[in-house]
């Protein structure tokens, strides 16, 4: 079971260098904002797992940030896009 | 046990790889995500080798907080008026 | 392993298959917004069966249960948001759509009004 | 406007039982009134949604439907989208549809764009309130006039929401 966990661990992680590649290359800022979001949802499941596989139960909450706050880092780059930040 | 080093250097070569994209990019927009890029995969790297609270800071100051502040920063040495090319696609500048 | 074991491992696998086919799709989509329909649609389907397959092997009420329900609500709920204000951004400054695409019926329906 | 905050302060309880999920007395008390400073935070905001509004029978088999309606089509768009990103000849017909909205509430026009931005291969981008119309990035551009194209995209999920939403 424990193998388990942290093999999904090393599988998001894995997942996660799929996607720097586009952040490396997005010709458009939208394209790295999407890249970047997705990047952070995977290292909150990775976060995730590993705490199951430390079984320390308060590493979960850097996964509630790391999720929470991506989004937000979206609507910031969003509203930046469009009409700048001040 | 060898798993856990697996993670490590995983952590570890994401980390590096967004720090050299940070300066060999040339896009001003494009370095700053690659920093942000950095303080996410920073925090993960914290919650690996066991420090959960240190992890909270990162997301918030390495994620978030700094690269806004690079933005704003941005902002405001920009002295002409920001026009669609300015605001950082490639595709539009290159016309 | 347990039964418990092996259902978890089906849903992982699942999970990752869904992850990895939404990274590549990301990577080898041709413009933006096709990008942003495989970040919005297939990383939630990823992640979805991952956090089920974690309150599968760990217990559904244990604390590991509770977060996994707190984040499959955040990203059911704020996924098709942020991919909504990205995509209207890119919209609103302009970035061109890719030359296979089929229709813009924005851009059709502004050439009537302007007609 | 007591039971606006009453009604938000019941959200917040829930959230909280949720998020710390340890059952003390500290803790619980600590919630209740957390979560009634958060309510009467909050009130100015607009309306609340009654919590027990769910368990109105009707509306609970509408919300049910709704829920299945919505399991079976992620599964199945989500198999089609991983069909053509993997496909060697990406079978894309991508492009911006218009397609006109019967909803006039804010919240059944986000109801709306969420559910569906989920759960077929669509992608809201835009919104125009004046004429009702929502605008669609697709990956698959339905065929035919306005009234078939929003019975490809969205006319049966807003049937679905619109008797939820009865009172």
């Amino acid at each position: 079971m424990r193998d388990l966990l942290l093999g999904v661990c090393i599988a998001e992680l894995g997942v996660i260098a799929v996607l720097i590649i586009r952040l490396a290359r997005g010709p458009t800022v939208s394209d790295r904002i999407i890249a970047l979001n997705t990047m952070s949802t995977q290292g909150a499941i990775a976060v995730l797992f590993f705490a199951a596989y430390a079984g320390r139960s308060i590493y979960c909450d850097v996964a509630l940030w790391l999720s929470s706050f991506s989004y937000l880092g979206a609507f910031v780059w969003a509203r930046y896009l469009e009409r700048g930040l001040l | 046990m060898t798993g856990f080093w697996v993670l490590d250097y995983l952590c570890l070569a994401g980390i590096l790889t967004c720090a050299a994209l940070v300066v060999f990019m040339n896009n001003r927009s494009g370095s700053v995500m690659a920093l942000s890029g950095v303080g996410t995969l920073m925090s993960v790297l914290f919650v690996v080798l066991g420090a959960p609270d240190v992890a909270h800071a990162e997301v918030i100051v390495g994620a978030i907080a700094l690269p806004v502040l690079y933005l704003v920063a941005i902002g405001k040495i920009r002295t002409d008026v920001p026009d669609r090319g300015e605001l950082g696609e490639e595709h539009a500048s290159r016309k | 392993m347990s039964v418990h074991g092996w259902v978890a491992a089906a849903f992982c696998a699942v999970g990752l298959f869904f992850s990895l086919t939404g990274a590549i799709g990301i990577v080898r989509m041709p413009d933006v917004y096709t990008r942003i329909q495989c970040s919005s649609k297939t990383i939630t389907m990823g992640a979805i069966p991952f956090l089920v397959a974690l309150a599968i092997a760990e217990g559904p009420l244990s604390t590991y249960g509770s977060r996994a329900l707190v984040v499959g609500i955040l990203l059911f709920i704020v996924n098709p948001a942020a991919s909504h204000a990205v995509a209207r951004a890119a919209y609103k400054t302009g970035v061109p759509m890719w030359s296979g695409s089929v229709v813009d019926e924005v851009q059709l329906r502004r050439e009537d009004e302007s007609e | 406007m007591i039971l606006r905050v009453l009604y938000t302060g019941v959200w917040a309880y829930a959230v909280w039982l949720v998020i710390t999920w340890t059952a003390t007395a500290e803790q619980l008390i600590f919630g209740a009134v957390l979560s009634l400073l958060v309510g009467l935070a909050l009130a100015p905001l607009g309306d609340v949604a009654a919590p027990w509004r769910v368990l109105d029978p009707r509306r609970a088999v509408a919300l049910a439907t709704l829920l299945v309606t919505c399991a079976v089509r992620i599964v199945r768009a989500n198999v089609s989208l991983a069909h053509r990103i993997l496909a060697p000849s990406r079978p894309l017909r991508s492009g911006m549809v218009v397609v006109p909205t019967t909803m006039r509430t804010d919240a059944g026009i986000g109801a709306t764009g969420l559910v569906t931005s989920l759960i077929v291969d669509n992608q809201i981008v835009d919104v125009d309130t004046d004429r009702h119309v929502l605008q669609y990035h697709a990956v698959a551009v339905p065929e035919g006039d306005d009234q078939q194209k929003a019975e490809q995209i969205n006319a049966p999920i807003e049937r679905l929401l619109a008797r939820i939403d009865r009172r």
